[in-house]
């Protein structure tokens, strides 16, 4: 704790004798900006409360508290993560190892000012580019909360958060994102985090969910809440307009087609899980339609700022249809515990998405960008290739960092442990009183 | 003295409630318990998957009463909760030794009621 | 499930093909473009969660999630239908029979650009009039829930949404909000849908509380949990910013009136209900607060453009008191089971509003619009004259639909269904656990 | 009830004479607008839903709808108050008594018109100002709920809040807010109300804690649904960004700062309460972390326009570890029953925020202010000068309403009510459902 | 052995646990019911219906002993228990034939304690 | 006819269900309850204040059998739930005087199955 709070003193000190960039004025467009504001917001949201609302509510009542603790901690420690070396890493333009990672031009967000950047979004500030992408390395990690739930240690999940964050998502962040980024220079395209989120933390999901192994009790066990995760999924679906139509970097038609194409996919998506739910269970469940929401939402991630409307009912729906029969019928068949589908509906979604941009990428929207279906096949193969790196670098990199976690610190709670329920037992707390 | 518990449908219990108040029954003590009967449970899914043998919510009375009550209160708990499908619950009855008004500290069959 | 997609696929290919409007930087404002963008996932939010938590809190435990997944499904399946058919059937300024229902220009949303729209909303991109648009479409079908409750079945819920929008919701949107409609041009204002989406819903539901008949028990339940009442109430209040301000269709002066009376108007008939409740209950209630704020918001709603602040408190206290006898001695009385009040508070609130704006409308918010205080009483016959029009049309409407599904496929649950929960029955599901 | 809707007509026909300046379009910034109507919704949704949340999670299953009501009646109460009396009385840049009160200028909104104020906020509508504003006036004495929890009678914290709004609130924030402010002049600074939110509503929380007495319980009970206290806490910490980053009063630089310095604030705060409960009590806990988080927002509240990242995590580490000893060691020392802290986290982080502003205040963010680092040790002596001024304001009159109301009305309820809970006692109403 | 039920009201709970820790009562099970008893229940009122003759919440403690343990746990009950208001509630006793401990398979009263 | 009462680990409940059914008991009633015994109860911090002496959760299984299903329930409900650490729980047996099928009004041993 003390050195803690020494590192703290020196941080301040070297950060009081920065000189901050202060053309604040020139360029700045309000109205991008006030979009901008609100969206960093939204994406916030969709971490604390919505997915603590979405995970936290199909866990027992007995590991709900750590589902809401992993969720909340992720927020904290990866904003802090993300000031002193994450967004350095990911969007200096400048690198340490060139196409790859960043340089530590902006660490501690020195050089950071209220003006706009000359690279990124250059209407609004730079400051607020900054803490909108740090919205998103926030909630990726925290997606991958679903595969380990209810039987991962506390302390092993902080360690592999912030360990994965800076050896796997600001890499990939990098690659994708940052104009000096590799994949970037090849021309692959991520509207809003097909590939650097929902990819990247689905593939680590599922090497998550195989890692740990399975929850031990006899036989599932119904969600505790269910209309949490229905509210949740709401939320999330609210938050989802600051992630996509967000990624316009302002208040424009980009915007409003992101914005746009993003309900119109989920919609879609809830309608497909429904119709096979008719189908194979006999009755359109509540929990479907929001896991039907989600993997619409994951899909659309990555082409909302270049599809149109058309496309997007069409990309809503096969995600809806390729995600309910991985986990409906794959996953069991294969047997891993991804216990709240983070693989099966983020992974799998975020993969189909990441691709299909390539097929349905329409100059109408973004001019400079074309599809499949525009007479533009290079830009699928590109899409593929961008996905595939990003899958194996994001699979072996996760083996890696849990075999090493692993070794030192071990993954799982105890049986005993697992048994009472990780809230009393990693938390010393509950979540509900039973008699008062 | 006996103590009688009875297993019913949660649904029946407004109309258990007004014949035990019309058979004179006016003490009881509820609580919500899981049942596994020979209704069939009802077949929950969760992502498809299946989650059969689910227990149903079922509620139970705790009804203590001297001896002459024992009967009607029996004709009274039929009464409010036979619909004659499965799942209606059972009624069961035991002997109790003794019955202690906290507030009174009366003892026996005064204290019952 | 084949020929859905199918039809998916063929919608695609034709959306493809069309060629959207590109004049996207002219005129775009971005500022009002960022508070429509906020705007339009404030009033998303309203439907789910938050009606969601307003209505799920008042019904049974074992009713809870149905009343999740009809916000939830409405929420899904509208949105389809208003990109597809709704938009251009409500809001296209050529129309099928003039002055009733639109053609079908913007099927498909053809036609529709990232630039301004020429007719709506010219700051803002045409795209984003669209979807804030659809999400009213989204939320009235999603009010009537509260009328049959707890006993409808769900397919012929679905069904009932679906037709009712086509048939009521898009023509009665086309009348008074298309520049084309028949009572838009005879002068009938409705600022953010007192009519079309209060009065419209509210008759609805009354007619489905009578149609569909009383719930099967002996003595009315307590709500299962009234703090998500009370938790979706004020989520309601905050939604209704972007509903009300939001109408305003910008960033400014008048978005800002906007805002004002509608939280005035709340808090007030907060006040009222809560005085009521003092005299007829002896205590004030929790339920009877969360209820007195919608009874103000809808009636504020047609008028938020219209009235100064003075004005919105009278409205709001009226609207309180008017509501309250209408749920707690009217309805009791004449005893059909309008089970959460959807009538009772909408479409009295609404009804109240609607015809009210005609007496205090202020040519200083805007100076075209006067009521009968500021020497115009043609309005405020004008305003009964439309509102009468939209009850007998949505009344007389909404018969035939419930009748038409009631021959066909039967509109409630059997008896046994309701007695074990529509949770259970309808989706195979449960709200929350008991024993883990 | 006759009476209060004479006065509502009264009311009424008085604003209905009232002329509304009407140069609407001058000088109005639509992103400035767009970015304060979505601030000040956030604001709200801080009071409700949010503050309902984290409060109502924290008590006695017997006591939420109390706490749900008390936050909720203050949103109506207050917003009406705001409108007829306090805005006036707060901000009027005339006053009544020179540097101490506003005059009556504004009263009923009078004279505040949809152009901008030439006072406040000049790129936004007045009225957006104005309510703006109300919705800090609605959050302060709901804060004060936390420290008289599960005891105290409604109808005499109904009077409460109405009498320390007048007294306490708005003679408070026009010190310090209004140009016309005697501390204003000194050259105290308040960003988002560090002085005038939380130290303000701190102290109040104190007195009334003391002042009304412990509970009667043998032992502390558990909080009765720790989910709803973080996803409250959650929300807080996502409205935050509207009460400091909207501080700014319009979307620029200076409320992209104020967003970054809130999130890193509260981050490193979650940070350091998690570090020192693993240090106490062994393992990191929800609650203490959601603890944390109000402590480190509280804390950046008064300096987020003032200081830059670096100071932030000092900032909010500080304050956590301040707040942790007050609450973990100093309240139970001591004895008081500041049942959920309001005092302890609210307060104490608002003073230490308030002066600490006086240390971190950087030229670099606004050049016009700079505090003891930046070579202005003057600045700290003016914040400690300023909060001693409302410290001991805040002390003196909160005892004497305090005295007031329990003379004429008595402060908690009956033993007997205490035991049964507030929710039956005070509302007549359960917040769940037993058995169904 | 005997078997113990006492119903109470649920702010006393922790007032009884602790006189029957010092009666040397350790084991004991809870659960929450609701009671309809003499009290007359608190009315509710919903949008304005009333809702009267609702059940009240009570605590339920179950508590197994030997014979000689019988009056200290009565006595501790009613210690913790009591505030000679109506609502207070009831002590009910039974016959216990058996008892095991699943740990050790022990049985009768050995297993009790 | 015996009832009973058999207080389990709360993440027994299915093993203790399987065996139960194994030995050909399928109507149960169960309910969650909390209970101290002899395994110490969880230590809880809320704000650094200390909770300790809390009650931890259970299941408690009501089953009513005729007196030859009573040894097999009692091996089924030991096979189920013993892990042979504090806190498996034990199982209580009284005598039952009467049973009724609410369905059909049977009466006794018939009435239990
Ligand atoms: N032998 C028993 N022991 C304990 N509980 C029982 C027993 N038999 C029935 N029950 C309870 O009664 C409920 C109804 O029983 P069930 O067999 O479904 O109805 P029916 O008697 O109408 O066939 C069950 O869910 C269970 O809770
Ligand atoms: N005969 C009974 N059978 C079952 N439960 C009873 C009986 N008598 C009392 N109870 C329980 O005890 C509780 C308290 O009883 P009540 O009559 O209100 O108190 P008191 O005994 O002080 O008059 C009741 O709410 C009920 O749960
Ligand atoms: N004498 C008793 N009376 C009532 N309940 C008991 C009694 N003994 C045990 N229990 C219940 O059984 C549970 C397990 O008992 P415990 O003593 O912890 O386990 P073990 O028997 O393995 O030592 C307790 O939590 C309590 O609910």
């Amino acid at each position: 704790m003390k050195r803690f709070k020494f590192l703290l003193l020196g941080i301040f000190t070297l950060l009081s004798q920065l000189v901050f960039s202060q053309d604040v004025t020139s360029k700045i467009n309000s109205g991008d900006t006030a979009w901008m504001l609100i969206s960093t917001a939204l994406v916030m949201f969709m971490t604390a409360p919505a997915l603590a609302l979405f995970y936290g509510g199909l866990v027992k009542r007995k590991n709900v508290l750590n589902i809401l603790m992993q969720c909340f901690i992720t927020l904290a420690v990866v904003s802090l993560l993300w000031v002193i070396c994450g967004y350095t890493l990911s969007f200096s333009p400048k690198s340490l190892i060139p196409g790859f990672i960043g340089n530590f031009d902006f660490a501690f967000l020195k050089n950071v000012g209220l003006g706009a950047s000359d690279t990124y979004a250059t209407t609004i500030p730079h400051l607020l580019f900054v803490i909108y992408q740090g919205m998103f390395a926030v909630i990726t990690p925290a997606l991958i909360i679903g595969a380990f739930a209810e039987r991962m240690k506390f302390s092993s999940f902080l360690i592999f958060v912030i360990v994965w964050c800076i050896f796997v998502y600001f890499p990939v962040a990098h690659w994708i994102w940052s104009t000096d980024g590799w994949l970037f220079k090849l021309g692959v395209v991520d509207f809003a985090g097909g590939i650097v989120v929902h990819i990247n933390a689905g593939i680590a999901s599922l090497v998550a969910a195989i890692m740990i192994g399975k929850r031990k009790y006899l036989k599932p066990t119904p969600p505790h809440n269910l209309t949490f995760t229905m509210f949740g999924a709401a939320m999330l679906w609210f938050g989802w307009f600051g992630f996509n139509a967000g990624s316009a970097l302002g208040a424009n038609g980009l915007a409003a087609n992101a914005f746009v194409v993003t309900n119109t996919a989920a919609a879609a998506a809830v309608v497909i899980w429904f119709i096979l739910d008719l189908f194979f269970v006999k009755k359109p469940t509540m929990l479907g339609s929001a896991t039907g929401a989600i993997a619409g939402l994951a899909a659309i991630t990555p082409a909302a700022g270049f599809v149109d409307v058309g496309a997007s009912i069409v990309i809503g729906a096969a995600s809806s249809l390729i995600c309910y029969f991985m986990v409906v019928f794959v996953k069991n068949k294969i047997g891993y515990d991804d216990a709240l589908d983070a693989f099966g509906v983020h992974g799998i979604g975020g993969i189909f998405g990441s691709i299909i941009v390539g097929v349905f990428a329409s100059p109408l929207i973004q001019s400079a960008y074309s599809g499949l279906l525009f007479g533009n096949p290079k830009q699928l193969f590109i899409q593929v290739f961008g996905s595939v790196v990003v899958i194996v670098y994001s699979l072996v990199l996760t083996i890696i960092i849990f075999k090493v976690i692993d070794i030192f610190m071990g993954l799982r709670v105890s049986e005993k442990e697992e048994a009472m329920g990780l809230d009393i037992t990693q938390h010393n707390e509950r979540g509900y009183t039973v008699i008062e | 003295m006996k103590l009688i518990i009875a297993i019913i449908q949660p649904h029946r219990l407004e109309e258990v409630k007004d014949e035990l108040y019309h058979a004179g029954i006016n003490l009881i003590t509820v609580s919500e318990v899981l049942g596994h009967g020979r209704q069939k449970g009802v077949t929950e899914y969760y992502r498809g998957t299946k989650e059969s043998g689910n227990l149903l919510r079922k509620i139970r009375l705790e009804i203590a009463v001297n001896e002459e009550f024992v009967e009607p209160t029996i004709k009274a708990l039929i009464k409010g909760a036979k619909t004659g499908e499965v799942g209606d619950g059972k009624i069961f009855v035991y002997d109790l030794n003794e019955c202690i008004r906290i507030r009174t500290e009366e003892r026996g069959p005064n204290a019952i009621g």
